[in-house]
């Protein structure tokens, strides 16, 4: 996979954008990725669009195809993917994928969701399913494993906590975060509890958004690095993995089988190990999903994600720096635009362009993104390892 | 007796995942057994996951241990009590670990490991507003459960 | 692409299958396209489902994970994948890129559709576009295209009929059609009108229905074939087409630039012809669809397509037939599954096994199909050719 | 005067996609222009299809030629009438091809290539049930619409 890079990236500020249309916040993500990239429309092979909701909001689909030709991209492939909140990275894999294999030298991701909406509703695993009639909520499959987490490894609050507020200092460096205003330990512990032991301000919020990567083979970018325009900064895709559940059962709901395997095929891929990374996004969703996640990236043994988030070592300055961008927690989390913000980040880190939370010296950087709770595992796990 | 006449009123969250609730005997969960490869399934599966024949139906029984529980004090789903109570429960007699509501009236009683035994009753509604008969777990085993009945003298009528 | 096959195809009837959810439905036919293939569910390498309603209908999400595992499949990549009338044939052109890649060696195919329920509604192009917001739902803008046809080309409402009648026809002799019930000319004139001149038997009728392939590389293939069971019939991939729209303006309605576009791109990839063909299955979403297809696919020059309905070149027994398995028009077209069940057909056919409605010695098929209207262009066309 | 209550009250189906019918002056549709590519759209586009950099909001006339219409005679989406006529119109001055209503009172007077002439009127609901304002081409054009405001002495009050 060393043969694909990303050449660009755009994305517009999460929060809320009442004015726009999906579609608006889309084009808007696309044209600064194509601008970044220095990439003309025709210069595209391959475009993907990934979306969660708006089939069931708006009664829309097939959106990708309005997308792209926003910013004049017609004729080629278009793919609309829908893979809950690993939608953008699913399709980031995928266009990976077709780069590699030489079947273009051009390929595109835009992913966006507008969750403002009154319709929205309560986010789930699907109506139909079991679980979802039984009550299961998207929470309270977090909150359970926070409980067998705090049972089993002596977890805290305080340290769940700590997770959130470091997330909402990251935040505040971050202009395309939703939520910037700090928050104390104190004020995540008293705001309102959502599902025991997780606050709301433990629970990421909703948010409209959109993202986009430009990504195109490592021949492309030489050939574009030379004979042009010096702008072309490409960053290099080291692993792109995507798996899905095992669905065992039973589960042992202090990690997640899909979580550990994705990470450890991604280190595989990239011939890299924790030890090697500067800087990661992660799957905050929750407090307890990013301590879990600590554990799964083996960035600390199993057991000691609460104690790692409460020693500092994941914060800007710490170790290993985790959600410099806020994560989902602060930057809010629109699902069809999340993992393709996260590449966003890790670029702009790599790039040595992340200003006030830039992590000094970045040179390689790993986004990671989980979605769908199903038989107490997850329907999928992405893992992109970039270097430069 | 309400409950009984809110029983024949009501409609099953899902068809065929539980059973001997109609009749006054003991709920059990229905799931799913191949006997060729000696796995078990809850809810029952079209197919056998590891050789694509037919399972069969089988009885999980009413009893578990339960894994893990928490309780959902946001705005509930589905018509369900504010607050109401979820769980895994590690089925007695398969050894499944499911996903199940708790009994919303014992909020403050679940303990790690604790013994867990099913009811079928009206919990919440179906999506349309109609009342929907959803199973949970409420804290009991097997032996206390026989006590009571003994108490009350038989299974007929049970009002936890 | 001639390093690609199918290994093994199934699908349900299609039809009304009120007692059937979505995932038992699509499991049905992921578990016979495995059987037919002699493929274990382990084998498989990757998972493409397609579906278009679902999220709008029934508030269901990231299904194919939910598919995949109830045939035991999982861990797996899975891709959930919607392109409004052409979501399956999307999917297998993405699987066909995998494995054609050597990603996979495995791949598969799933799509399907739950359409009678009473929250469907009407068919548009997204909500949120203008030009439904305007009133143009699906069959309008076939009907203005019928319209210009008839005043450009002299194409008659018997040339029209002649489509619908031909694949009910054709339907009679296939299991999994819904409509069966031969029907006359007269019949097709004095249904309701729809949309002039439409009337309802000239639109194809919704249905529950899901399909699934296998596919596979060609050395898997003659691996298994001489390692096992010799019930390994595989059908070889020439050509997997995708493309979407130009949108220019203004648009020719006597045809698609798309289509034919489609269709020319398809028989450069496979090195044939229109004259190399001995059975189509086309996207015969209206009578006059048929028709402009015929035109695109080259089985007659430009504006003479209701002639050669009308003249029965293209019926069972004729010089080319289209649609032997009675098209969407008589099958019925649930979104989701219908390029899959296009897929079915052409290969049934090129292995000698579609009994009463056998082409006899057809060794060239080709499976066509399209979606989405936009901008009087569609949002996509698939082409794909098989043979034995 | 109903119609300009109803105007009033009621919204545009999307907003900025035709001006001149709030004061009563010719209706227009609105589009865009990039003055570097010389490209017209409509509905006016974030940005040039060629060149990326926002379009200019452009008045596309309220004037076309019928390339092709229907009469959609099936339950009608958005509380519009049944039956109801839709089709493709080239605009006049930027020679685009839209997808336009057409007059529903005038079903049975429609040719191809006849001049047309847009109105903005109440013309169904917004998906809620809300009055809702759209754009749809009448038979007519630029000189009869003259002629017949030179009748009524102006523009201000038209009841077609
Ligand atoms: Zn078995
Ligand atoms: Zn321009």
């Amino acid at each position: 996979m060393s043969e694909v890079v990303i050449l660009g990236v755009g994305m517009i500020p999460f929060g809320r954008h009442p004015q726009k249309l999906l579609v608006e916040m889309a084009a808007e993500a696309a044209r600064a990725a194509l601008k970044d990239a220095a990439v003309e429309p025709g210069e595209v092979g391959a475009g993907f669009f990934s979306n969660g909701l708006a089939a069931r909001l708006f009664s829309d689909h097939t959106i990708g195809q309005n997308v792209y030709w926003e910013v004049g991209i017609n004729r080629i492939p278009i793919y609309n993917i829908e893979n809950a909140c690993t939608s953008a990275s699913t399709a980031f894999c995928l266009a990976c994928g077709q780069v590699a294999a030489g079947q273009v030298e051009v390929a595109m991701v835009v992913g966006a969701e507008k969750m403002y909406v009154p319709e929205l509703g309560l986010i789930h695993s699907g109506q139909s399913e079991l679980d979802t009639q039984l009550g299961l909520v998207a929470p309270a499959g977090f909150a359970l494993r926070a409980k067998r987490h705090m049972a089993e490894f002596g977890t805290t609050e305080a340290q769940l906590a700590a997770v959130a507020v470091k997330n909402r200092r990251h935040a505040a460096l971050n202009p395309n975060a939703q939520f910037r205003d700090p928050i104390t330990p104190e004020d995540v512990l008293s705001a309102p509890m959502v599902v025991d032991p997780l606050t709301r301000l433990q629970c990421c919020p909703n948010a409209d958004g959109a993202a986009a990567v430009v990504l195109a083979s490592a021949d492309f970018a030489r050939w574009r690095r030379g004979a042009s325009r010096g702008k072309v900064r490409p960053v290099d895709v080291r692993a792109a993995v995507y798996c899905t559940g095992s669905y065992a059962n039973p589960q042992d709901l202090t990690h997640w089988e899909t979580d550990e395997r994705g990470c450890r095929l991604a280190y595989e891929a990239a011939g890299v190990g924790p030890e090697d990374l500067n800087v990661v996004e992660c799957h905050d969703a929750f407090t307890i999903s990013e301590i879990l996640h600590y554990e799964a990236l083996g960035l600390c043994p199993a057991g000691e994600g609460g104690r790692l988030a409460e020693a500092g070592e994941t914060a800007l300055g710490g170790r290993i720096p985790v959600n410099p961008s806020g994560g989902l927690l602060s930057r809010g989390h629109p699902p069809g635009a999340t993992g393709a913000a996260q590449l966003c980040e890790i670029v702009a880190q790599l790039r040595g362009e992340a200003g006030p939370r830039q992590v000094p010296g970045a040179r390689v950087g790993l986004a990671h993104c989980m979605g769908g709770d199903k038989a107490a595992d997850s329907k999928s796990c992405t893992v992109v390892v970039l270097s430069v | 007796m309400s409950e009984t006449t809110e029983l024949k009123h009501a409609t099953l969250v899902t068809e065929g995942i539980v059973t001997g609730y109609e009749d006054g005997s003991r709920p059990r969960l229905v799931g799913g057994y191949c006997p060729d490869c000696a796995r078990w399934y809850f809810p029952c599966p079209s197919y056998c996951r590891s050789c694509l024949e037919p399972v069969q139906a089988a009885d999980l029984g009413g009893e578990g241990k339960l894994h893990a529980f928490t309780v959902i004090r946001m705005r509930p789903p589905l018509g369900l009590p504010q607050p109401y109570a979820v769980g895994y429960v590690d089925l007695k007699e398969s050894g499944l670990r499911v996903f199940c509501l708790l009994d919303p009236s014992a909020i403050d009683r679940y303990r790690l490991d604790m013994p867990l035994r099913l009811t079928v009753s009206v919990l919440g509604h179906d999506g349309s507003g109609q009342p929907c008969l959803r199973p949970y777990f409420s804290p009991g085993d097997h032996h206390e459960d026989a006590e009571k009945e003994t108490d009350t003298g038989g299974g007929e009528v049970r009002d936890e």
